[in-house]
């Protein structure tokens, strides 16, 4: 992280989104909107004074995982790159109540700016690495595991947060109340995959990051630990070394995706506890198992506006939501548009090593990009006939990339409308739309498709008897 | 989706369970994962869990299926179906399970196949259900005893009006019973090609 | 060979999302009955209204257009280009005497294979029901002009 | 030496196409200075044995006009391409099918009973034409309606088309100068198949008015709002099929503010007028909601009437099949 | 007819071998398309192999095709494959046409008569079509050197300083005020359990 | 608003369910509903028939859906008993999906000179007639006597809101709908854990154990919450709840005593309507000593009546997810 900072070659926009594409392989134009941080970084040392200072607590939805506190004006870690706060307008008091300023009294190089504003910037780039991540799932979802009602029902997230000596508990792992150590814990994998309802793919990591989870807890508080599953996936270099570890330290396992979690006791030794009630499958018996915390080990999912960015960008997502490889095997990191790539979480579920082998592989793609200089693309294009083309322009807003141009009278000239082949994309549109016939399109032409389908007529379905219609 | 063999019929047990249920079952798509099973609310007195009944449907073992008490135990909760992460439609295997078992004369414990019939029975003769004829009648036979486990509940029913002692009848009785008599005859011919193509 | 009517349906895809929908039913094995023959274009933006009465003339039963869902157009926004030519094209259609069912409009997305399988599927057994389109084509009604001469030569 | 010879013949058609000859004023005494005219129903007396007695391509000229609609049109059409070296199928009738093409939207039979059984005909005794009937004089005949209207070139091998309804009398005017031109050795024949008096280009490019890019939101009609006198007609929701509607007639209909009705039939290698039309009509509407879309297109009520007004014969599908189903 | 056509069809293997007679639609191409301008037609286990490749290139030289349609799997996977073995061999590679007999035909459908019809006509499809190609040459574009990485997540990092590193210019746009993504709020990671920050 | 009506065996009179009709008749009337019974219906076979003969069981539904399509041009039925809403909403769901069977059904149909279109009829639950329908504004606006100082535990059971054969209304597993309208009319509702779980349906005439276990479940649940009364929405559920608790208590020497009553006899109440009227009396399980408590006013109960499980939070607890829409529910 630190060497994105300091990379000379590297522009880090953090805090900013794109908010326009246009162009094609090899010319893209680009607009990103750095938002307003209220903090000017030319002079802000990075200190934390403001930080300090500030006296709105938020609950950090996003670092926290919504387990924590942030101030108005933060820095979501101690490491974070770069080193800037960045002022929450919503939650500042200043810019909700017109007082305070806290933050801009103590900063000693006066970095605080109230004025800033949104930024625009737009820079030309040849190629784009989309690495844009997934969502957690919301467990909300699934009301009988409880999340939401129950205190104790806890997302993964949420206790990577707790483990974590940076977290709210500086790493200690405790129920809900802040206090107590739990002597039981459950963890629930398959919390929104593998089910028709929600999310029909299996999510990857959860299995590995459960027994994770369950080695932290052992290691950290001795609890009692079950590990609730479905299928155990723990391939890949490594991984299933990992799961006879997590089993040599005495974690319990049953095989049977839960049924429901719940506060009602039923029989002696429930009281006060929460319930984890499944069948154990491999001993075909339903079993009610107390505990005193639960911990969801919650699917990936597309990013909530994977949608808009895919369409942003020009590549379309699977059914899921999961933006295509231009070929799951063969080129997992391209995409059906020249020049996009992608990499990560963004592509599909998949674990750290996976997604650092993406990045790399997204890299070397680009890399040999740029170093081929200059890039051959098919010469699918449309041209318009001069003589032919009566300047009718209803071919003029045919085109989303502006490849065609209207061409007014002058001197004597008549007027027309004419294909700029650079920007042209070859969809055929404007060929079809032109009512005198004065386009044409290269690879897929009237001629050809008109002759395609004469071909494909000449046999009947039903077989051999119409053979005869094969022109002599 | 059900293999059918080239004659029409289900090749096997599996795909006979599958035929026989209405709507799309989709039982060929259990992973086994035991969903079913835990949240079962009468899990607990069942011989074998949904989940492992229908491994057993798998594997063939008519007779075993046919004889457990699991579907008896189906209370029609449904939490089975809406939670199955396949979407398998969980009670609707039961039912057809139980129709399979009291045609086949395979499960061995009459009370709640007796239930039934004699609920239909009541149905069958005058269109409507007769709570006190049903609960007499299946009582009497199976539990003439426990009928003094809820007196009280029998007297304070009836001293509040809520048991009444002569069963209601719909009017049209007969085309009713035309009806049924023709959808029995169609079920019968279904059963005949369900059950015909596996040994 | 069965006696059953086959229909004949041409099929009009857009290189990135139906053809690959066409594709990926391939990849995944699925099923789906061989009356459906595909032609590729780029974009269902590219489909033009005489394809369609070609080939319906020239003894297609049925045609279907396909395409990138709304919103997921390669082309950012031609398939709505051909929704509309598609919705105009069935109301004339249906003017002459072709149920508008012979002409229909899929979205398919490239990874919907099943989709694409179950749809093809599902209009196969469509246009079976309607029966065998049989359009007088132009060989039928009008004599070529080729034959014609010989005629005329012969008189 | 004897003048070569010329013919025109009007089969199923207005007349117009006869009158627009007429209407080249000064140039019809070049048909009379350099042609010796055999056969002119209209213009002249003749019979149709006279013109069966004539050698085989004796006629050098025959303008055809109208399309085939009966078994008579049919007849004289071979009779007359057997007596002619270079026969022109003349006007939008004799090349697509023109106005009497709109038949084959409708069976024969309705379109009978619309002529003569409705309140458009006092017909006390239901009367209908009968084909044939036996009189004591002998067997009379009337020509029998086809199911389906043709165009020329749809019986009998055509070597020009000269498009139009009718032909703008300036192009026939410049054609009959090709032809004299051609007797004297100054000029060329052009390929045959080929169409003449017509530009290559769409209608547009004659038109005054001003086009800008097009975006419908509403079809209308001319009689239901006075339209911009200076701004296209399409472009304000009017279905002028000039765009896709071949040059040459000097765009007179849209100057005039009244759309093209397309009668100069598509440009050059379209295979399908209405088709073309239809492409970009549709692609211009100004929509992405399909409900919208249906909602747009409900202002074009008869759109096989509109985009195959005059060429439905020819075009692709050529008939509906109310009118050729009727023919089994 | 003044076209020269080479139709080639593939067996993939069984993959539409085994469905479609591939052998005996290659026969009925060279016989009942010659009018239309069929020369040649083959079949070959594996077209898109080196030896299947070479076919049609010696064809091209030694029978003077002006045109190829190669009938095998679908154009996403080998289009470029047949055009560039065309060019190999001296002919204007959009000269060729590939189109698919698995995806659409072999793998997709039961009944093998109606497989091998539906075969047929693709290819007589082809084959009209590939009378209309035209010589082409693809068109060249010059590239931009930086580079847009979206996402500060572990995989856009890994992108960025990859593409960084090798002296190119990069924009890593990060929607958070940090990068880190969701790697920066785990504790530690598996299987080694090292801290994630 | 105008429905037809499927009564259902058990919400006629002398059934044990009547309470609930005369107390959905006394509540219809004001909130402007008004119900055409379907002429000589039959019954909707329960969950028994299916278990014997599908086709029958089917057929015996079809009959009833088949004369609900000609009552008065109606096309949405009430049915209040939920096993009923169920069995006919899912035979006309299967019926539209599956022609075969549609057809088959029809043939037998045919037999007593009946047909039936599937999609003619869709049959709607009481409840959700209420709560969508009329609206808790309306319902609200009927309300002269709070409910106030009542605990009740909201029951919904099965069978309403799973499987949702046309879609989900309410959640199948935590349902929502009979919560809100409770606190329309003023009583406090208890976050019952229970509330969407199985009340034992006919176990209790299969298997003694099986079926008593599940009623204390319920009713063991809604003690442990300190509610007053269950509120249900189904004469089955009614009866196990109530009718068998003192079997129930006898078998595991338990001493539970909490009253089961319709949630129309509560909005009855609410709507200033007198017991007898709403059937309330029938019930097996003394309703009064709860009742007592709005029908004296006694204001809202002290800090130790709030629920067990809900503590004030301590400083360095940490915080909570929020559940979407729960802050209108805590109003």
């Amino acid at each position: 992280m630190v060497s994105v900072g300091n990379h000379p070659n590297i522009n880090l926009m953090a805090y900013s989104e794109v908010t326009q594409v246009s162009g094609y392989v090899g010319n893209f134009t680009v607009t990103v909107r750095q938002k307003a941080s209220y903090v000017d970084k030319e002079k802000c040392t990075g200190c934390g004074v403001c930080q300090d200072k500030c006296p709105k607590k938020v609950i950090d939805q996003a670092y926290e995982a919504g387990l924590g506190h942030r101030k108005a004006i933060y820095k979501p870690f101690p490491q974070a790159v770069p080193k800037f706060p960045v002022l929450d307008r919503e939650n500042c008091t200043f810019f909700q109540k017109g007082t305070c300023k806290a933050c801009e009294k103590f900063c000693e190089s006066n970095a605080i700016d109230f004025k800033q504003q949104d930024e625009f910037v737009t820079f030309p780039v040849g190629n784009i690495v989309l690495a844009t991540g997934f969502d957690p799932f919301d467990p909300r979802r699934i009301a009988q595991y409880g999340y939401g009602r129950l205190a104790n029902v806890f997302t993964s997230m949420e206790f990577e947060r707790l483990s974590s000596a940076g977290g709210p508990t500086g790493g200690k792992i405790v129920l809900r109340d802040g206090v107590t150590a739990p002597q039981s814990v459950g963890i629930i994998h398959c919390v929104g995959s593998r089910d028709k309802h929600y999310n029909n793919y299996c999510s990857v990591i959860c299995c590995m990051q459960s027994l994770k989870l369950a080695h932290l807890i052992k290691e950290k508080t001795g609890a009692t630990v079950y590990n609730f599953y479905t299928d155990m996936r723990t391939a890949f270099k490594d991984y299933d070394e990992f799961y006879q570890r997590v089993l040599s330290e005495g974690t319990l396992f049953v095989r049977g995706r839960v049924a429901e979690v719940t506060d009602a006791a039923r029989l002696p030794g429930e009281e006060g506890k929460l319930i984890i009630q499944a069948e154990d499958t491999l001993i075909g018996k339903q079993r009610r198992v107390p505990v005193d915390m639960v911990v969801l080990s919650t699917a990936l999912e597309p990013r909530h506006d994977a949608k808009e960015v895919g369409q942003r960008f020009g590549i379309s997502g699977s059914a899921a939501g999961w933006f295509i490889e231009r070929h799951p095997k063969l080129d997992p990191v391209a995409t059906m548009t020249e020049g996009v790539f992608i990499a990560g979480c963004a592509q599909g579920p998949k674990d750290i090593p996976a997604s650092v082998a993406q990045g790399a592989a997204a890299a070397a793609r680009v890399v040999g990009k740029i170093n081929q200089k200059e890039i051959a693309v098919e010469p699918i294009r449309a041209s318009i006939d001069k003589d032919r083309c009566s300047a009718c322009r209803i071919c003029n807003n045919q085109c989303p990339f502006k490849a065609i141009s209207y061409i007014p009278e002058k001197n004597g000239q008549r007027a027309y409308s004419e294909v700029n082949p650079a920007l042209c994309q070859g969809c055929g549109t404007c060929v079809a739309a032109c009512p005198s016939g004065a386009i044409a399109g290269t690879v897929f032409s009237s001629q050809q498709i008109m002759a395609q389908l004469n071909g494909l007529m000449l046999l009947n379905v039903n077989g051999a008897s119409v053979e005869e219609k094969v022109p002599a | 989706m059900q293999q059918v063999a080239s004659n029409g019929t289900p090749k096997t047990f599996l795909d006979q369970v599958i035929a026989a249920t209405p709507g799309n079952p989709h039982l060929e798509m259990c992973i086994q994962c035991g969903t079913c099973g835990g949240s079962c609310p009468s899990g607990p007195d069942m011989e074998h869990t949904p989940r492992d009944l229908f491994a057993m449907v798998r594997a063939g073992m008519k007779d075993q299926v046919l004889r457990s008490n699991t579907p008896w135990y189906c209370v029609s909760c449904y939490y089975c179906t809406v939670r199955c992460p396949q979407e398998i439609h969980v009670t609707d295997l039961m039912y057809t399970l139980k129709r399979m078992s009291v045609k086949s004369k395979l499960y061995d414990e009459s009370i709640a196949p007796d239930f039934s019939k004699t609920f239909i029975f009541w149905v069958e003769n005058n269109g409507r259900s007769f709570e006190l004829g049903l609960m007499a009648q299946h009582m009497l036979r199976h539990n003439p005893f426990g009928v003094f486990k809820i007196a009280d509940m029998g007297v304070g029913m009836v001293t509040k009006g809520r048991i009444g002692f002569t069963p209601k009848r719909i009017k049209g009785m007969d085309g009713l019973h035309a009806i049924l008599a023709k959808a029995k005859e169609i079920e019968a011919e279904d059963d005949a090609k369900i059950m015909g193509g596996a040994a | 060979m069965n006696d059953k009517f086959e229909p004949l349906i041409i099929g009009f895809t857009c290189n990135w999302c139906s053809y690959r929908a066409a594709d990926s039913a391939g990849l995944g094995r699925l099923k789906y009955p061989p009356n459906i023959r595909l032609i590729r274009l780029m974009c269902s933006g590219r489909i033009d209204t005489t394809f369609v009465l070609q080939a319906f003339a020239n003894g297609a039963d049925a045609v279907l257009i396909s395409g990138c869902h709304p919103g997921d157009c390669h082309y950012v926004e031609q398939n709505y280009k051909a929704q509309s030519r598609f919705l105009l094209m069935r109301r004339l259609i249906a003017q002459m005497g072709i149920e508008p069912q012979r002409l229909q409009l899929l979205w398919a997305s490239a990874a919907e294979g099943t989709i694409f399988a179950a749809e093809v599927t599902r209009m196969v057994e469509e246009i079976r029901k309607l029966g065998p389109l049989n359009w007088k084509s132009s060989q039928q009604l009008t004599v070529n002009s080729k034959q014609l001469a010989a005629a005329e030569v012969a008189a | 030496m004897s003048k070569p010879k010329f013919a025109m013949y009007w089969a199923a058609a207005c007349g117009g196409c006869e009158i627009a000859v007429l209407n080249t004023h000064e140039k019809i005494l070049d048909v009379d200075a350099n042609f010796d005219v055999v056969f002119w129903p209209v213009a002249m007396d003749a019979k149709y044995k006279d013109v069966e007695a004539m050698e085989d391509k004796s006629i050098l000229l025959t303008l055809f006009n109208g399309a085939i609609r009966n078994d008579e049109n049919e007849h004289i059409a071979h009779l007359l391409r057997r007596k002619s070296q270079i026969l022109v199928a003349f006007g939008a009738c004799a090349t697509q099918g023109g106005i009497p093409g709109l038949a084959n939207l409708s069976n024969t039979k309705s379109i009978i009973d619309t002529a003569f059984s409705t309140i458009s005909t006092d017909n006390p005794f239901d009367t209908l034409p009968m084909t044939r009937f036996d009189a004591p004089e002998g067997e009379l005949t009337i020509p029998t309606l086809y199911p389906a209207v043709k165009s020329l070139n749809q019986v009998v091998p055509v070597d020009y088309y000269m498009p139009g309804c009718p032909p703008e009398s300036h192009q026939i005017a410049a054609v009959i100068d090709l032809v004299v031109q051609v007797l004297q050795g100054k000029a060329q024949l052009p390929p045959t198949g080929a169409v003449i008096g017509a530009g290559n280009s769409s209608v547009c490019e004659e038109c005054t008015r001003t086009r800008n890019e097009k975006k419908i939101v509403k079809f209308a009609r001319i009689q239901d709002f006075k339209p911009d006198p200076n701004i296209c007609l399409l472009e304000q929701g009017i279905l002028c099929c000039g765009s896709a509607t071949r040059s040459g007639c000097g765009a007179v209909c849209p100057k005039a503010a009244v759309p093209c009705v397309g009668c100069y039939g598509a440009t050059e290698d379209s295979p399908d007028h209405g088709a073309r039309l239809l492409n970009a009509v549709a692609s211009v509407i100004d929509s992405r909601d399909p409900n919208e879309v249906e909602k747009i297109l409900d202002g074009i009520p008869d759109p096989a009437g509109m985009f195959y007004r005059f060429g439905m014969p020819g075009s692709l599908l050529r008939a509906s099949k109310a009118a050729w189903s009727s023919e089994q | 007819m003044t076209e020269r056509i080479g139709v080639y069809v593939c067996h993939c293997g069984s993959n539409i071998a085994g469905m479609v007679d591939v052998a005996g639609v290659a026969k009925w191409a060279g016989e009942k398309l010659k009018a239309r301008g069929v020369v040649v037609a083959r079949d070959y286990r594996f077209m898109c192999s080196s030896p299947g490749q070479d076919l049609i290139a010696k064809d091209i030289k030694e029978l003077g095709l002006t045109r190829v349609v190669v009938a095998a799997c679908s154009p996403h996977l080998h289009e470029k494959t047949f055009r560039d073995s065309c060019k190999r061999a001296g002919l204007n590679p959009y000269l060729c046409e590939l189109v698919s007999i698995r995806e659409h035909v072999s793998w997709v459908h039961t009944d093998k008569a109606a497989a091998n019809e539906k075969a047929k006509a693709i290819i007589a499809g082809a084959v009209e079509r590939v009378i209309y190609h035209e010589p082409l040459e693809p068109m060249r574009l010059p590239i931009h050197p930086a580079t847009l990485v979206v996402g500060g997540g572990i995989a856009g990092i890994q992108a960025a300083l990859e593409i960084a590193d090798g002296g190119n210019q990069v924009y890593l746009v990060e929607r958070e005020p940090s990068i880190g993504g969701r790697m920066a709020q785990l504790d530690k990671t598996f299987p080694t359990l090292d801290c994630s920050a | 608003m105008r429905y037809s009506v499927f009564p259902g065996c058990s919400l006629e009179k002398g059934a044990a369910g009547y309470p609930y009709w005369q107390s959905m008749e006394a509540i219809l009337k004001p909130l402007g509903v008004e119900l055409v019974e379907v002429d000589d219906w039959n019954c909707c076979g329960a969950t028994e028939y299916i278990a014997l003969n599908r086709m029958a069981a089917y057929s015996l539904i079809a009959r009833t859906l088949a004369l609900a399509a000609k009552t008065d041009g109606l096309r949405e039925m009430v049915a209040p008993c939920s096993a009923c809403y169920l069995n006919l909403s899912k035979a006309d769901k299967y019926l539209t999906d599956d022609a075969a069977l549609a057809d088959k059904v029809n043939v037998a149909l045919g037999a007593g000179g009946l047909h039936y279109k599937p999609g003619t009829v869709k049959t709607r639950h009481l409840l959700d007639v209420i709560v969508n329908d009329v609206g808790y504004k309306a319902v609200e606006q009927q309300a002269t006597k709070s409910l106030a100082g009542l605990r009740i535990a909201p029951y919904y059971g099965c069978l309403l809101t799973r499987p949702a054969v046309y879609g989900q209304t309410d959640s199948p597993e935590y349902p929502t709908a009979l919560d809100k309208l409770m606190k329309v009319l003023g009583a406090e509702v208890v976050d019952y854990p229970m509330k969407a779980h199985c009340c034992g349906g006919h176990m209790t005439q299969i298997s003694e154990a099986s079926a008593f276990d599940m009623i204390r479940r319920l009713v063991k649940g809604a003690a442990d919450y300190h509610a007053d009364i269950i509120v249900t929405v189904c004469p089955m559920c009614q009866l196990n709840l109530d009718g068998f608790q003192g079997a129930m208590n006898r078998y595991y020497k338990g001493d539970y005593h909490v009253p089961v009553l319709y949630f129309t006899q509560m909005m009855g109440l609410a709507f200033g309507l007198d017991a007898a009227t709403l059937g309330i009396g029938a019930e097996i399980v003394d309703a009064r000593p709860a009742l007592s408590r709005i029908g004296v006013q006694v204001p809202p109960p002290e800090e130790e009546a709030k629920p067990a499980h809900k503590p004030r939070r301590p400083k360095e607890a940490l915080p909570m997810p929020v559940m979407p829409g729960s802050e209108e529910v805590e109003q």
